[in-house]
């Protein structure tokens, strides 16, 4: 697994969505608000960001980390440190 | 290129075709030492004397008949007849035998005369010298109806419609003796069978004839003043329609405003407007519309006159009413 | 009274009979639904047009009305294009196009059947003014019932002729009715050579059952006619023995008044002043009969044997064709 | 020999457009093989042919839009007795207009339906003014056309069979049939940029559409006509189905417990959501309860399949509910393989024809965005509509003691038609059940279990 920036870790975030959620504009996003708020995604499509961040990366995030990425700050910085 | 008016156009017209041909002569109430009602045929009577230059009695029957007989026997026959509303004594001639006389016979006899009228209203002549009803007769098969609208037309049509072996019905708006144009000298014979773009345009297709010409020209130049591109067609000749010129114009602007100086209801407007829909009805971004004379006989006062013809001001009304705003 | 020519009368009577046997015969098929339309019969008038036409040029024209068949055939048109005509097949005289009403065959000079009553008179002025600009010896024989005479434009034409001096011979065939309308209750003053006269030109009324009477005055008449006398009339006073057309219950008239007239039947007239005057004999007769029913047996044959026009030729003669040809 | 003709996908739909056939002639099917895309204006929908046959003569071309019942294809060799062995084909829930009790199978016009389907604008025009649903009136016209007299004698549909006033017409020219006033030209226009009318806001007289108004491209149509169909189907629903509702309070306790055990188990792709679980007790329960599971086509049909309709919200508005056939006999896994397949799919625009027309009763979750509770609006012509709200924590009286647990409102619209309270109780309470046996939920095939019911 290699280690992501902090700037990686949104790239990648980006990219999943891209597939998941086309018209989303992260950009757009506060970065410490709700995530599924901000974006518009349900529970399936956080399901799915979860499988695509492991499809790129390896990298699990079990259930119970959940609420750590429940906003975009939270989830760039949880990426950053679990791939460090 | 010279300036004149189309009351001289149209006699420059009847004098060429008088020296060009033995066969042609003019007939018709006051044509002759009067020199025609409206001052057309002035002087012709001195050149080509009182046998070329008939006066004939107040008999439109007779001797419309009589030009009728003579295009049988082989004349060439020019008939003038004051005023359209005079023509209905010749009704029973024009219908019955000009417009007829070929089919009848089998296609054994072809009736090569050209009947000239004054038409339409403007001058204050109230309900009996001041309809236009060439659309009426651009209903009859067998005649091609012609509405000269500019010096050029007036100047060049009659030897295309003298050149014509079935009858011609040439509509002189009498509006427009007077207007001066300028005239195209060596023009030649004019083709009848095609309409004219008197202006281009993108955005509406006007589409009219004769007299309501320069109105529906002074309509369009007011609307590209409002960012709204007018195409004008003169139709120059009612029957037959030059179909492919109509739908053509319309198929490119997607609208059409049709204007007519005769009545709205079974009027050559409403010919028109049937053959849009018929030929181009996926073209169209909004209905037909019509500006026609309204639906009373014509008055004499002034104002009412003018309230009862189409105007600049109906004209732009209609453009509005197709949704069509600068 | 001087005898007539025989060889002339035979053929005046044999010219009026071709009129009348062709007619019967129109008759016949037309309750057999060959013929259609409104059928209009000559029968009893046959000696006005057989003696103008008799003194017509094959150049010369002849206008006249929707009751045309005799003078189209008098004048030359073969019989079997008018039986083709009548069935309305592309061999008729107008291509099927015209019909009973409207035989038209500029071969042979004949400017139709007019079906507007007083409609062809100024057609036949202006033919006289072409000829008269184009400086031809031509007549034109106008032939119109006296119901035209209450129409503006019998006016106006003889106005205009008298006025303009033009080569036109008006035959005014008057058989006292105007359809069911009498003369009496149609105009003010029933006579009409007198009505021609107010307008300056040579007018006068001939027995027009007797063929001979109808031949000398229209001698007379043609011959001025052509050579620049101006217009000339002729009230040819005949009758009719048939109804109007072939649908007319004749409510309008006595039948002791048409017995009246058929003694005066002009081929009866003729043919007994023929044989009065030793110029005709029975076996005469029967050969005048006999050429007669076989050249109307073979126009009948012509025209049962003749081919309807398609129907993608419809729109054809609405224009001309060298120019136009569809339909305008 | 047959034909397989324009299907109706839908109560609203009078006409569909053939987008791509995936079939050419010569090609065996074989009875609910796929053939064709078919653009409706919710979405595209992969359409299935009903007979076994060859593909004969495709009579319809790519692009084209015709009337429901339109032969699109013909289908050689197939057979009558094949046509009939099609009992599994769920019934029509299109219009039937003249009323056979036993409807052809979906998919192949009749006569009499293409007939009704004629109407004359007095007769649009008198069933608008009047309310009268020209969908369940028999046409004594020639053929079954519906007559003025027809609509004339027809029940007004509107409550208490009094004309309801007549509805403030919107903004966009879109009269009840459906058509959408516009100029020859934007009409024209709008088909070659396969542009949807009704999505279209009128600049000309009396909001007609012209040809500026219609956008170069398609994309933003799509959500309009998706409104508009919604709005037919949702006043179609309010106007015929007499609801009435029930709720709920469910302990999740259990059954979330078992799942985060599960879930921190295996692989991040093979995770069931909390949804999941919701939708499986609901069709195992809508399985033993037809009275509430099935349809409503001129009367009570229902059905011992569950096909389970799920609300789909898509992005930038709109929604669907295609459904999962089977789901009661799912694992819990493959129910969360088949619900992020359709997610994705009818949020790509492509939803197969049977998911669309097959649902025997939906859910509505709503969890999501943290309302409590869902009353659902009945999908007609279905008999039922489960509603989840979002889980919460509430404090519960759990063995005499309280005790703070995970709670989800569970609710029920249901169609008084064909059931009473009693037994869309006895549906919810067997929904809650079955959540407190999620071993039993994830069997394939579930028995029922004496679950505490809270």
């Amino acid at each position: 697994m290699t280690a992501l920036t902090e700037s990686d870790a949104r790239d990648l975030i980006a990219k999943v969505l891209a597939d998941i959620a086309p018209e989303v504009d992260l950009d757009g996003a506060r970065p410490d608000g709700q995530l599924q708020e901000e974006l518009g995604l349900d529970s399936m499509d956080f399901l799915n960001l979860m499988i695509g961040i492991h499809d790129e990366t390896g990298l699990t995030v079990p259930e119970r980390d959940y609420p750590a990425l429940s906003t975009l700050d939270g989830a760039i910085a949880y990426l950053a440190e679990r791939t460090a | 290129m010279s300036t004149t008016t189309y009351r001289e156009a149209m006699r420059d017209a009847l004098a060429a075709a008088l020296r060009d041909d033995d066969r042609v002569f003019l007939m018709g109430e006051d044509v002759g030492a009067y020199g025609g009602c409206f001052g057309v045929s002035l002087g012709l009577f001195e050149e080509f004397g009182p046998e070329r230059i008939r006066d004939t009695p107040l008999s439109e029957a007779a001797f419309v008949g009589a030009g009728i007989g003579a295009a049988l026997g082989g004349m060439r026959p020019i008939v003038e007849i004051m005023t359209v509303n005079f023509s209905l004594l010749a009704l029973d001639q024009i219908m019955n035998n000009a417009a007829t006389l070929l089919h009848m016979s089998g296609g054994q006899c072809n009736v090569p005369i050209v009947i000239r009228m004054t038409t339409g209203a403007g001058r204050q002549l109230a309900a009996q010298h001041s309809h236009s009803l060439e659309g009426w007769y651009a209903h009859i098969p067998g005649l091609r109806i012609v509405t000269p609208a500019t010096v050029d037309d007036a100047r060049w049509m009659l030897q295309t419609a003298l050149d014509d072996p079935d009858p011609v019905l040439l509509f002189e708006h009498g509006a427009l003796y007077g207007a001066e144009g300028e005239l195209t000298d060596d023009l030649g014979p004019v083709d009848l069978d095609r309409a004219a773009v008197r202006r281009s345009g993108t955005d509406v297709s006007l589409i009219t004839y004769g007299g309501t010409l320069p109105t529906v020209l002074a309509a369009a130049e007011e609307l590209a003043g409002r960012g709204i591109d007018a195409e004008v067609v003169d139709l120059r000749t009612l029957r037959p329609l030059d179909d492919e010129a109509i739908l053509g114009s319309v198929a490119r602007t997607h609208r059409a405003v049709v204007v007519d100086e005769g009545w709205r209801s079974g009027s050559i407007s409403a010919e028109i407007s049937a053959r849009i829909t018929e030929g181009v009805f996926y073209e169209l971004d909004a209905p037909v519309g019509r500006v026609c004379s309204a639906e009373v006989p014509m008055p004499y006062a002034r104002h009412l006159e003018i309230a009862a013809l189409p105007s600049v001001d109906g004209i732009l009304q209609a453009v509005e009413e197709l949704g069509l705003r600068g | 009274m001087s005898p007539l020519d025989p060889a002339h009368g035979r053929h005046l009577l044999e010219q009026m009979l071709r009129v009348r046997r062709m007619e019967e015969r129109c008759a016949e098929l037309y309750t057999q639904s060959k013929i259609r339309g409104f059928l209009h019969l000559y029968v009893g008038e046959e000696a006005a047009a057989t003696g103008v036409i008799e003194q017509l040029e094959p150049e010369d024209a002849v206008v006249a009305t929707y009751r045309e068949h005799g003078h189209a055939l008098l004048k030359g048109t073969p019989m079997t294009a008018i039986l083709a005509e009548m069935y309305g097949v592309a061999e008729g005289c107008s291509g099927g196009r015209g019909g009973s009403m409207h035989l038209f065959d500029m071969d042979h000079g004949v400017y139709g059947g007019n079906a507007i009553v007083g409609g062809g008179l100024p057609v036949a002025v202006g033919l006289a003014l072409a000829d008269q600009l184009a400086g031809r010896p031509r007549v034109t024989a106008c032939f119109f019932g006296e119901g035209a005479v209450a129409e503006g434009e019998f006016h106006e034409s003889m106005n205009l002729a008298a006025l303009w001096d033009l080569p036109v011979l008006f035959c005014c065939e008057n058989n006292l009715y105007a359809m069911g309308t009498a003369l009496a209750r149609s105009e003010s003053e029933t006579d009409i050579a007198a009505k021609a006269a107010a307008y300056e030109m040579p007018a006068w009324p001939v027995d027009a059952m007797d063929v001979v009477a109808v031949e000398r005055a229209a001698a007379r008449a043609v011959t001025a006619v052509r050579n620049g006398g101006g217009p000339h009339f002729l009230e040819l006073r005949t009758y009719r023995f048939r109804a109007h057309s072939m649908f007319d219950p004749e409510r309008y008239r006595d039948k002791a008044e048409v017995r009246t007239w058929r003694e005066r039947d002009p081929i009866d007239l003729l043919e007994r002043r023929l044989r009065d005057e030793g110029s005709l004999d029975d076996a005469g007769m029967a050969g005048i009969e006999e050429r007669v029913a076989s050249e109307v047996d073979a126009a009948v044959a012509f025209a049962e044997a003749g081919t309807p026009e398609p129907v993608e030729t419809l729109g054809r003669h609405v224009t001309s064709e060298p120019t136009g040809g569809g339909v305008r | 020999m047959g034909e397989f003709c324009m299907p109706s996908l839908g109560a609203d739909m009078d006409e569909g457009t053939l987008l791509e056939w995936l079939v050419a002639p010569g090609d065996p099917v074989r009875r609910g093989d796929i053939v064709a895309v078919i653009d409706t204006e919710k979405s595209d929908i992969e359409v299935e042919v009903f007979e076994d046959g060859v593909i004969g003569e495709l009579l319809v071309e790519v692009g084209t839009t015709v009337p429901v019942g339109t032969p699109l294809a013909r289908i050689e060799g197939a057979t009558d007795a094949g046509r009939r062995s099609a009992p599994t084909s769920p019934p029509v829930p299109a219009p039937q207009p003249v009323a056979p009790a036993e409807g052809p199978p979906r998919g192949v016009a009749t006569t009499a339906r293409t007939a009704g389907r004629v109407l004359s604008p007095i007769v649009r025009h008198l069933a608008d003014e009047r309310h009268v649903d020209l969908h369940h009136l028999a046409g004594t016209g020639p053929g079954g056309v519906i007559t003025r007299r027809d609509v004339e004698g027809a029940p007004r549909s509107g409550p208490g069979g009094v004309a309801a006033p007549l509805e403030h017409r919107p903004t966009r020219a879109t009269p009840a049939d459906g058509r959408t006033r516009s100029s020859p030209y934007a009409r024209r226009l709008a088909a070659e940029r396969e542009v949807s009318l009704t999505a279209v806001v009128g600049s000309g007289p009396g909001g007609a559409v012209l040809a500026a108004d219609v956008p170069a491209a398609a994309p933003v149509d799509r959500d309009a006509g998706m409104r508009d169909a919604i709005a037919r189907a949702m006043a179609r629903s309010k106007r015929d189905i007499p609801h009435y509702y029930l709720q709920t309070t469910v302990d999740l306790g259990v059954a979330l417990d078992w799942l985060r055990t599960r879930n921190e188990a295996c692989p991040v792709v093979e995770r069931v959501l909390p949804a999941v679980l919701l939708l499986k007790a609901t069709a195992s329960a809508a399985a033993e309860h037809p009275a509430l599971n099935g349809w409503w086509e001129d009367g009570h049909r229902p059905s011992s399949d569950v096909h389970l309709g799920v609300a789909i919200a898509l992005r930038g508005g709109g929604l669907v509910a295609p459904g999962i056939d089977g789901a009661d006999q799912m694992s819990l896994t493959e129910l969360m393989t088949a619900l992020r397949d359709l997610t994705g799919r009818a949020r790509a625009g492509r939803v197969r024809q049977r998911e669309w027309t097959g649902p025997t009763i939906t859910v509505t979750n709503l969890g999501d965005l943290g309302v409590d509770a869902v009353w659902g609006v009945i999908r007609p012509p279905q008999l039922a509509m489960v509603g989840f709200g979002a889980v919460h924590d509430e404090v519960l009286a759990v063995d005499g003691a309280p005790a703070v647990r995970p709670v989800v409102v569970a609710s029920l619209a249901a169609d008084h038609r064909t059931s009473d309270g009693i037994e869309g109780a006895a549906l919810l309470s067997r929904i809650a059940a079955l959540l407190q046996d999620p071993d039993a939920l994830d069997r394939p095939h579930p028995h029922p279990t004496g679950g505490a019911t809270p």
